[in-house]
Protein backbone atom coordinates (compact mmCIF):
# COMPACT_ATOMS: atom_id res chain seq x y z
CA UNK A 1 0.00 0.00 0.00
CA UNK A 2 1.24 3.59 -1.03
CA UNK A 3 -0.07 6.37 0.96
CA UNK A 4 -0.22 9.43 -1.20
CA UNK A 5 -0.51 12.84 0.13
CA UNK A 6 -1.98 15.81 -2.01
CA UNK A 7 -1.94 19.36 -1.65
CA UNK A 8 -2.69 22.97 -3.11
CA UNK A 9 -4.96 22.41 -6.87
CA UNK A 10 -4.37 18.65 -6.75
CA UNK A 11 -6.27 18.54 -3.03
CA UNK A 12 -9.19 20.57 -4.09
CA UNK A 13 -9.05 18.42 -7.27
CA UNK A 14 -9.35 15.28 -5.81
CA UNK A 15 -11.40 16.14 -3.17
CA UNK A 16 -9.51 14.64 -0.15
CA UNK A 17 -5.86 15.48 0.93
CA UNK A 18 -4.43 12.01 0.90
CA UNK A 19 -4.99 8.76 -1.27
CA UNK A 20 -4.59 4.92 -0.42
CA UNK A 21 -2.84 2.95 -4.21
CA UNK A 22 -2.13 -0.49 -4.28
CA UNK A 23 0.30 -0.45 -6.39
CA UNK A 24 4.19 -0.63 -5.89
CA UNK A 25 7.64 -1.22 -7.50
CA UNK A 26 6.75 1.59 -9.97
CA UNK A 27 8.95 4.47 -10.92
CA UNK A 28 7.58 7.82 -10.20
CA UNK A 29 7.00 8.91 -13.81
CA UNK A 30 4.89 5.96 -14.25
CA UNK A 31 3.45 6.78 -11.04
CA UNK A 32 2.43 10.13 -11.49
CA UNK A 33 1.23 8.53 -15.22
CA UNK A 34 -0.71 6.28 -13.34
CA UNK A 35 -2.18 9.09 -11.04
CA UNK A 36 -3.13 11.23 -13.46
CA UNK A 37 -4.86 8.54 -15.53
CA UNK A 38 -6.60 7.62 -13.08
CA UNK A 39 -7.79 11.07 -11.04
CA UNK A 40 -7.41 13.45 -14.19
CA UNK A 41 -5.16 15.69 -11.91
CA UNK A 42 -4.34 18.74 -14.26
CA UNK A 43 -0.29 20.04 -14.36
CA UNK A 44 1.30 16.86 -13.35
CA UNK A 45 3.84 17.91 -15.52
CA UNK A 46 5.01 20.39 -13.31
CA UNK A 47 4.80 18.56 -10.33
CA UNK A 48 7.38 16.86 -8.39
CA UNK A 49 7.53 13.79 -6.33
CA UNK A 50 9.10 13.14 -2.49
CA UNK A 51 9.16 9.45 -1.20
CA UNK A 52 9.16 9.86 2.74
CA UNK A 53 9.74 13.57 2.61
CA UNK A 54 12.82 13.41 0.13
CA UNK A 55 12.53 15.15 -3.19
CA UNK A 56 12.92 11.83 -5.79
CA UNK A 57 13.94 11.51 -9.36
CA UNK A 58 11.89 9.81 -11.83
CA UNK A 59 13.52 7.10 -11.93
CA UNK A 60 13.39 6.31 -8.28
CA UNK A 61 11.06 3.33 -7.33
CA UNK A 62 7.87 3.49 -4.90
CA UNK A 63 7.90 0.66 -2.20
CA UNK A 64 4.97 -0.63 -0.48
CA UNK A 65 4.78 1.29 2.91
CA UNK A 66 6.20 4.52 1.30
CA UNK A 67 4.26 8.01 1.96
CA UNK A 68 4.53 9.98 -1.39
CA UNK A 69 3.57 13.23 -1.51
CA UNK A 70 2.64 15.18 -4.68
CA UNK A 71 4.34 18.70 -4.85
CA UNK A 72 3.14 21.53 -7.03
CA UNK A 73 5.49 24.61 -7.65
CA UNK A 74 5.78 25.71 -4.50
CA UNK A 75 5.04 29.31 -3.74
CA UNK A 76 5.97 30.16 -0.09
CA UNK A 77 7.77 32.96 1.38
CA UNK B 1 20.35 25.06 21.15
CA UNK B 2 17.34 24.49 23.04
CA UNK B 3 14.97 26.26 20.91
CA UNK B 4 13.73 25.21 16.91
CA UNK B 5 15.69 27.13 14.67
CA UNK B 6 13.45 26.24 11.54
CA UNK B 7 9.74 26.35 12.38
CA UNK B 8 6.09 26.35 10.29
CA UNK B 9 3.54 27.60 12.48
CA UNK B 10 -0.28 28.47 12.55
CA UNK B 11 -0.19 31.53 14.63
CA UNK B 12 1.85 34.92 14.21
CA UNK B 13 5.57 35.19 14.33
CA UNK B 14 7.01 36.72 16.92
CA UNK B 15 10.24 38.59 15.52
CA UNK B 16 11.60 39.20 18.97
CA UNK B 17 11.70 35.47 19.41
CA UNK B 18 13.23 34.47 16.04
CA UNK B 19 16.56 37.25 16.63
CA UNK B 20 16.64 35.56 20.35
CA UNK B 21 17.18 32.37 18.24
CA UNK B 22 20.48 34.07 16.43
CA UNK B 23 22.28 36.69 18.64
CA UNK B 24 25.67 35.96 19.90
CA UNK B 25 28.57 37.83 21.56
CA UNK B 26 30.27 36.92 18.35
CA UNK B 27 27.52 38.71 16.10
CA UNK B 28 28.08 42.00 14.95
CA UNK B 29 25.25 42.07 12.22
CA UNK B 30 21.59 40.46 12.33
CA UNK B 31 20.20 40.58 8.84
CA UNK B 32 16.07 39.65 9.23
CA UNK B 33 13.71 39.59 6.31
CA UNK B 34 9.63 39.77 7.11
CA UNK B 35 7.74 38.67 4.22
CA UNK B 36 4.35 40.31 5.01
CA UNK B 37 1.00 40.29 2.70
CA UNK B 38 0.93 42.69 0.30
CA UNK B 39 -2.22 44.15 -0.98
CA UNK B 40 -1.88 45.03 -4.28
CA UNK B 41 0.35 42.61 -6.96
CA UNK B 42 0.44 44.21 -10.28
CA UNK B 43 -2.96 45.98 -10.53
CA UNK B 44 -4.83 43.07 -8.47
CA UNK B 45 -5.86 43.34 -4.84
CA UNK B 46 -5.33 40.91 -2.78
CA UNK B 47 -7.96 40.35 -0.02
CA UNK B 48 -6.42 37.43 1.90
CA UNK B 49 -4.10 34.73 1.38
CA UNK B 50 -4.43 31.09 2.90
CA UNK B 51 -1.10 28.58 2.99
CA UNK B 52 -0.41 25.09 3.39
CA UNK B 53 2.71 23.20 3.78
CA UNK B 54 3.86 19.98 3.65
CA UNK B 55 4.87 20.29 7.29
CA UNK B 56 7.31 17.88 8.31
CA UNK B 57 8.97 17.88 5.28
CA UNK B 58 8.84 21.63 4.99
CA UNK B 59 10.54 21.75 8.40
CA UNK B 60 13.22 19.66 6.69
CA UNK B 61 13.61 21.55 3.93
CA UNK B 62 14.48 24.37 5.68
CA UNK B 63 16.62 22.89 7.85
CA UNK B 64 18.55 21.73 4.35
CA UNK B 65 18.78 25.45 3.57
CA UNK B 66 20.32 25.95 6.96
CA UNK B 67 22.91 23.93 6.59
CA UNK B 68 23.83 24.67 3.25
CA UNK B 69 24.39 28.51 4.59
CA UNK B 70 26.53 27.20 7.22
CA UNK B 71 28.34 25.44 4.41
CA UNK B 72 28.70 28.84 2.27
CA UNK B 73 29.00 31.52 4.96
CA UNK B 74 30.84 29.50 7.91
CA UNK B 75 30.00 31.39 11.39
CA UNK B 76 26.74 32.48 10.52
CA UNK B 77 23.09 31.46 12.71
CA UNK B 78 20.24 31.55 10.95
CA UNK B 79 16.53 30.61 11.73
CA UNK B 80 13.10 30.98 9.68
CA UNK B 81 9.91 30.79 10.51
CA UNK B 82 7.14 30.05 7.84
CA UNK B 83 3.51 30.85 9.21
CA UNK B 84 0.92 28.51 7.36
CA UNK B 85 -3.24 29.46 7.14
CA UNK B 86 -5.39 32.31 6.40
CA UNK B 87 -2.69 35.29 6.77
CA UNK B 88 -4.65 39.35 6.15
CA UNK B 89 -3.34 41.98 4.31
CA UNK B 90 0.25 43.16 6.55
CA UNK B 91 0.43 39.97 7.97
CA UNK B 92 3.93 38.49 8.13
CA UNK B 93 4.16 35.62 6.79
CA UNK B 94 7.61 34.67 6.61
CA UNK B 95 10.56 35.75 8.94
CA UNK B 96 14.57 34.50 8.34
CA UNK B 97 17.12 36.04 10.88
CA UNK B 98 21.07 35.86 9.94
CA UNK B 99 23.57 36.12 12.62
CA UNK B 100 27.23 36.30 11.32
CA UNK B 101 30.61 38.47 12.16
CA UNK B 102 30.27 40.73 9.29
CA UNK B 103 27.60 42.48 7.88
CA UNK B 104 28.22 40.96 3.95
CA UNK B 105 27.74 37.25 5.18
CA UNK B 106 24.41 38.25 7.19
CA UNK B 107 23.14 39.76 4.01
CA UNK B 108 23.97 37.61 1.29
CA UNK B 109 22.61 34.61 3.63
CA UNK B 110 19.54 36.06 4.18
CA UNK B 111 18.49 36.44 0.67
CA UNK B 112 19.97 32.91 0.24
CA UNK B 113 17.82 31.72 2.48
CA UNK B 114 14.31 33.39 0.76
CA UNK B 115 15.61 32.36 -3.17
CA UNK B 116 15.72 28.73 -1.70
CA UNK B 117 12.47 28.97 0.28
CA UNK B 118 11.05 29.75 -2.85
CA UNK B 119 12.57 26.60 -4.48
CA UNK B 120 12.64 23.88 -2.46
CA UNK B 121 9.99 24.21 0.74
CA UNK B 122 6.76 22.97 0.23
CA UNK B 123 4.48 25.51 0.86
CA UNK B 124 1.55 26.61 -1.03
CA UNK B 125 -0.21 29.92 -1.12
CA UNK B 126 -3.38 30.47 -2.18
CA UNK B 127 -4.69 34.05 -3.03
CA UNK B 128 -7.72 35.48 -2.74
CA UNK B 129 -8.61 38.36 -4.62
CA UNK B 130 -11.82 40.23 -5.34
CA UNK B 131 -12.61 38.27 -7.98
CA UNK B 132 -11.61 34.98 -7.21
CA UNK B 133 -9.02 32.73 -6.24
CA UNK B 134 -5.82 30.73 -7.53
CA UNK B 135 -3.41 28.26 -6.14
CA UNK B 136 -0.54 30.21 -7.17
CA UNK B 137 2.21 28.47 -8.99
CA UNK B 138 5.58 28.76 -9.01
CA UNK B 139 6.32 32.30 -8.95
CA UNK B 140 10.35 31.83 -10.45
CA UNK B 141 9.39 31.53 -13.32
CA UNK B 142 12.10 28.23 -13.80
CA UNK B 143 12.37 25.70 -16.37
CA UNK B 144 10.72 22.37 -15.82
CA UNK B 145 13.18 20.40 -13.45
CA UNK B 146 14.98 17.86 -15.82
CA UNK B 147 15.06 15.01 -13.95
CA UNK B 148 11.99 16.13 -11.95
CA UNK B 149 13.12 17.25 -8.92
CA UNK B 150 14.87 20.54 -7.73
CA UNK B 151 18.77 20.43 -6.99
CA UNK B 152 19.83 20.12 -3.77
CA UNK B 153 22.88 21.36 -2.64
CA UNK B 154 25.25 18.96 -0.86
CA UNK B 155 29.03 20.27 0.74
CA UNK B 156 30.76 18.58 -1.81
CA UNK B 157 28.69 21.40 -4.00
CA UNK B 158 31.43 24.07 -2.65
CA UNK C 1 4.40 60.45 8.72
CA UNK C 2 4.32 60.98 12.30
CA UNK C 3 7.21 59.54 13.99
CA UNK C 4 10.90 60.59 12.93
CA UNK C 5 12.42 57.84 10.54
CA UNK C 6 16.36 59.21 11.58
CA UNK C 7 17.23 59.09 14.29
CA UNK C 8 20.20 59.46 17.10
CA UNK C 9 18.89 58.16 20.55
CA UNK C 10 21.26 57.43 23.84
CA UNK C 11 19.00 54.84 25.38
CA UNK C 12 18.42 51.24 23.73
CA UNK C 13 17.02 50.91 20.16
CA UNK C 14 13.65 49.15 19.83
CA UNK C 15 13.25 46.99 16.41
CA UNK C 16 9.46 46.79 16.79
CA UNK C 17 9.52 51.08 16.67
CA UNK C 18 11.44 50.82 13.41
CA UNK C 19 9.67 47.87 11.77
CA UNK C 20 6.50 50.19 12.52
CA UNK C 21 7.59 53.30 10.97
CA UNK C 22 8.07 51.50 7.79
CA UNK C 23 5.43 49.11 7.78
CA UNK C 24 2.70 49.76 4.87
CA UNK C 25 0.03 47.66 2.83
CA UNK C 26 1.91 47.36 -0.05
CA UNK C 27 5.01 46.49 1.61
CA UNK C 28 5.68 42.58 0.47
CA UNK C 29 9.27 42.83 2.39
CA UNK C 30 10.52 44.37 4.95
CA UNK C 31 14.41 43.90 5.45
CA UNK C 32 16.57 45.24 9.21
CA UNK C 33 19.90 45.37 10.05
CA UNK C 34 20.84 45.05 13.58
CA UNK C 35 24.49 46.17 14.35
CA UNK C 36 25.57 44.83 17.63
CA UNK C 37 29.16 45.33 19.62
CA UNK C 38 31.08 42.63 18.58
CA UNK C 39 33.52 40.61 21.34
CA UNK C 40 36.25 39.82 19.09
CA UNK C 41 38.42 41.53 16.49
CA UNK C 42 41.18 40.01 14.84
CA UNK C 43 41.88 38.56 18.06
CA UNK C 44 41.09 41.87 20.12
CA UNK C 45 38.66 41.04 22.66
CA UNK C 46 36.18 44.56 23.20
CA UNK C 47 35.25 45.34 26.78
CA UNK C 48 32.91 47.76 25.34
CA UNK C 49 32.20 50.83 22.96
CA UNK C 50 31.76 54.32 23.07
CA UNK C 51 30.02 56.33 20.34
CA UNK C 52 29.93 59.79 19.89
CA UNK C 53 28.39 61.69 17.46
CA UNK C 54 27.75 65.45 16.07
CA UNK C 55 24.03 64.57 16.46
CA UNK C 56 22.16 67.42 14.28
CA UNK C 57 24.67 66.56 11.28
CA UNK C 58 24.14 62.48 12.08
CA UNK C 59 20.42 62.91 11.96
CA UNK C 60 20.71 65.35 8.66
CA UNK C 61 22.96 62.76 6.74
CA UNK C 62 20.73 60.03 7.80
CA UNK C 63 18.06 61.52 5.96
CA UNK C 64 20.04 62.33 3.18
CA UNK C 65 20.31 58.54 2.62
CA UNK C 66 17.12 57.92 3.08
CA UNK C 67 16.68 60.38 0.07
CA UNK C 68 19.18 58.86 -2.44
CA UNK C 69 17.45 55.65 -1.32
CA UNK C 70 13.76 57.21 -2.16
CA UNK C 71 15.57 58.04 -6.13
CA UNK C 72 17.42 54.77 -6.30
CA UNK C 73 14.87 52.63 -5.28
CA UNK C 74 11.26 54.06 -5.20
CA UNK C 75 8.57 52.96 -3.13
CA UNK C 76 10.97 51.96 0.03
CA UNK C 77 10.36 53.44 3.12
CA UNK C 78 13.57 53.39 4.93
CA UNK C 79 14.13 54.03 8.83
CA UNK C 80 17.32 54.13 11.08
CA UNK C 81 18.47 54.72 14.49
CA UNK C 82 21.68 55.33 15.58
CA UNK C 83 22.61 54.51 19.36
CA UNK C 84 25.44 56.73 20.76
CA UNK C 85 26.81 56.58 24.49
CA UNK C 86 28.31 53.40 26.04
CA UNK C 87 27.82 50.26 24.96
CA UNK C 88 28.81 46.55 26.19
CA UNK C 89 28.96 43.64 23.78
CA UNK C 90 25.93 42.52 22.42
CA UNK C 91 24.26 46.20 22.64
CA UNK C 92 22.52 47.29 19.32
CA UNK C 93 24.22 50.16 18.14
CA UNK C 94 22.03 50.71 14.69
CA UNK C 95 18.97 49.56 13.32
CA UNK C 96 18.38 50.06 9.59
CA UNK C 97 14.52 49.18 8.23
CA UNK C 98 13.75 49.16 4.61
CA UNK C 99 10.43 48.05 3.45
CA UNK C 100 9.34 47.68 -0.07
CA UNK C 101 6.70 45.83 -2.54
CA UNK C 102 9.61 43.67 -3.58
CA UNK C 103 12.27 41.81 -1.51
CA UNK C 104 14.94 42.41 -3.72
CA UNK C 105 15.19 46.32 -3.34
CA UNK C 106 14.40 45.61 0.19
CA UNK C 107 17.43 43.93 0.30
CA UNK C 108 19.88 46.37 -2.14
CA UNK C 109 18.74 49.51 -0.25
CA UNK C 110 19.72 48.18 3.22
CA UNK C 111 23.24 47.09 2.73
CA UNK C 112 23.56 50.19 0.72
CA UNK C 113 22.33 52.18 4.19
CA UNK C 114 24.75 50.86 6.32
CA UNK C 115 27.90 51.56 3.47
CA UNK C 116 26.85 54.89 3.53
CA UNK C 117 26.42 55.34 7.64
CA UNK C 118 30.21 54.18 7.26
CA UNK C 119 30.80 56.82 4.87
CA UNK C 120 29.20 59.86 5.24
CA UNK C 121 27.40 60.08 9.00
CA UNK C 122 29.23 61.65 11.82
CA UNK C 123 29.90 59.07 14.04
CA UNK C 124 32.74 57.96 15.85
CA UNK C 125 33.38 54.66 18.18
CA UNK C 126 35.73 54.51 20.53
CA UNK C 127 36.70 51.08 21.09
CA UNK C 128 37.41 49.96 24.59
CA UNK C 129 39.89 46.61 24.93
CA UNK C 130 41.11 44.42 27.92
CA UNK C 131 44.65 46.81 27.42
CA UNK C 132 44.00 49.96 25.95
CA UNK C 133 41.63 52.42 23.96
CA UNK C 134 41.53 54.06 20.51
CA UNK C 135 39.12 56.00 18.65
CA UNK C 136 38.62 53.98 15.25
CA UNK C 137 39.34 55.30 12.16
CA UNK C 138 38.08 55.03 8.65
CA UNK C 139 37.04 51.16 8.69
CA UNK C 140 36.63 51.38 4.99
CA UNK C 141 39.88 51.86 3.74
CA UNK C 142 38.93 54.90 1.77
CA UNK C 143 41.74 56.57 0.09
CA UNK C 144 41.74 60.21 1.30
CA UNK C 145 38.76 62.34 -0.35
CA UNK C 146 40.66 64.21 -3.08
CA UNK C 147 38.49 67.40 -2.99
CA UNK C 148 38.32 67.94 1.08
CA UNK C 149 34.37 66.03 1.01
CA UNK C 150 33.41 63.04 0.05
CA UNK C 151 30.54 62.26 -2.69
CA UNK C 152 26.96 63.38 -1.42
CA UNK C 153 25.17 62.07 -4.27
CA UNK C 154 22.52 63.99 -5.40
CA UNK C 155 18.85 63.02 -7.80
CA UNK C 156 21.18 64.18 -10.77
CA UNK C 157 23.54 61.13 -10.18
CA UNK C 158 21.06 58.79 -11.06
CA UNK D 1 34.23 84.78 15.24
CA UNK D 2 33.87 81.37 14.29
CA UNK D 3 32.24 78.58 16.90
CA UNK D 4 34.60 75.13 16.03
CA UNK D 5 33.45 71.88 17.15
CA UNK D 6 35.85 68.94 18.16
CA UNK D 7 35.23 65.33 17.85
CA UNK D 8 36.61 62.08 18.73
CA UNK D 9 40.49 61.87 19.25
CA UNK D 10 40.55 65.76 18.17
CA UNK D 11 38.40 66.93 21.83
CA UNK D 12 40.94 64.74 23.45
CA UNK D 13 43.74 66.61 22.11
CA UNK D 14 42.11 69.80 22.73
CA UNK D 15 40.85 68.60 26.17
CA UNK D 16 37.47 70.52 24.99
CA UNK D 17 34.80 69.96 22.62
CA UNK D 18 34.54 73.59 21.06
CA UNK D 19 37.00 75.92 20.30
CA UNK D 20 36.22 79.89 19.34
CA UNK D 21 38.39 81.47 16.44
CA UNK D 22 38.99 84.66 15.84
CA UNK D 23 39.66 84.53 12.39
CA UNK D 24 37.29 85.31 9.18
CA UNK D 25 37.32 84.85 5.43
CA UNK D 26 39.93 82.02 5.53
CA UNK D 27 39.69 78.92 2.79
CA UNK D 28 38.58 75.61 4.87
CA UNK D 29 42.15 74.30 3.90
CA UNK D 30 43.82 77.19 5.45
CA UNK D 31 41.59 77.43 8.40
CA UNK D 32 42.59 73.64 8.94
CA UNK D 33 46.11 74.56 8.73
CA UNK D 34 45.91 77.07 11.05
CA UNK D 35 44.31 74.78 13.46
CA UNK D 36 46.85 72.58 13.50
CA UNK D 37 49.52 75.18 13.68
CA UNK D 38 48.03 76.51 16.50
CA UNK D 39 46.92 73.08 18.30
CA UNK D 40 48.89 70.72 17.50
CA UNK D 41 46.29 67.97 16.64
CA UNK D 42 47.25 65.08 14.70
CA UNK D 43 45.89 63.23 11.60
CA UNK D 44 44.48 66.41 10.63
CA UNK D 45 45.30 65.68 6.78
CA UNK D 46 42.64 62.89 7.28
CA UNK D 47 39.26 65.06 8.66
CA UNK D 48 36.86 66.52 6.58
CA UNK D 49 35.47 70.22 7.69
CA UNK D 50 31.70 70.84 7.87
CA UNK D 51 31.10 74.45 7.60
CA UNK D 52 26.69 74.78 9.28
CA UNK D 53 26.41 71.17 8.96
CA UNK D 54 27.17 70.32 5.33
CA UNK D 55 30.19 68.77 4.33
CA UNK D 56 32.76 71.58 2.56
CA UNK D 57 35.45 71.58 0.12
CA UNK D 58 38.89 72.68 0.65
CA UNK D 59 38.40 75.70 -1.28
CA UNK D 60 34.84 76.85 0.35
CA UNK D 61 34.85 80.43 2.63
CA UNK D 62 34.51 80.40 6.71
CA UNK D 63 32.59 83.44 7.58
CA UNK D 64 31.99 85.02 10.71
CA UNK D 65 29.56 83.04 12.60
CA UNK D 66 29.88 79.87 11.05
CA UNK D 67 30.10 76.70 12.95
CA UNK D 68 32.71 75.16 12.05
CA UNK D 69 33.17 70.90 12.80
CA UNK D 70 36.08 68.84 12.27
CA UNK D 71 35.13 65.47 11.29
CA UNK D 72 37.88 62.99 11.55
CA UNK D 73 37.23 59.50 9.32
CA UNK D 74 33.73 58.33 10.87
CA UNK D 75 33.18 54.92 11.97
CA UNK D 76 29.40 54.71 13.08
CA UNK D 77 27.31 51.35 12.13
Amino acid sequence: MINVLLFAHLQEEAGQDRLEIDEEGMRVDEFKQMLEDRYKFTQLDQVMVAINEEFAFNNDLINSGDTVALIPPVSGG
Amino acid sequence: MKEELFEIVDHPIQLENLIKKVESRNAGAITTFIGTVREWTKGKRTVYLEYQAYKPMAVKMLATIGEEIQSKWPNTIVAITHRIGHLDISDVAVIIAVSSPHRKAAYEANEYAIERIKQIVPIWKKEHWEDGETWLGDQLENVPYHDGKPHIKDEKDD
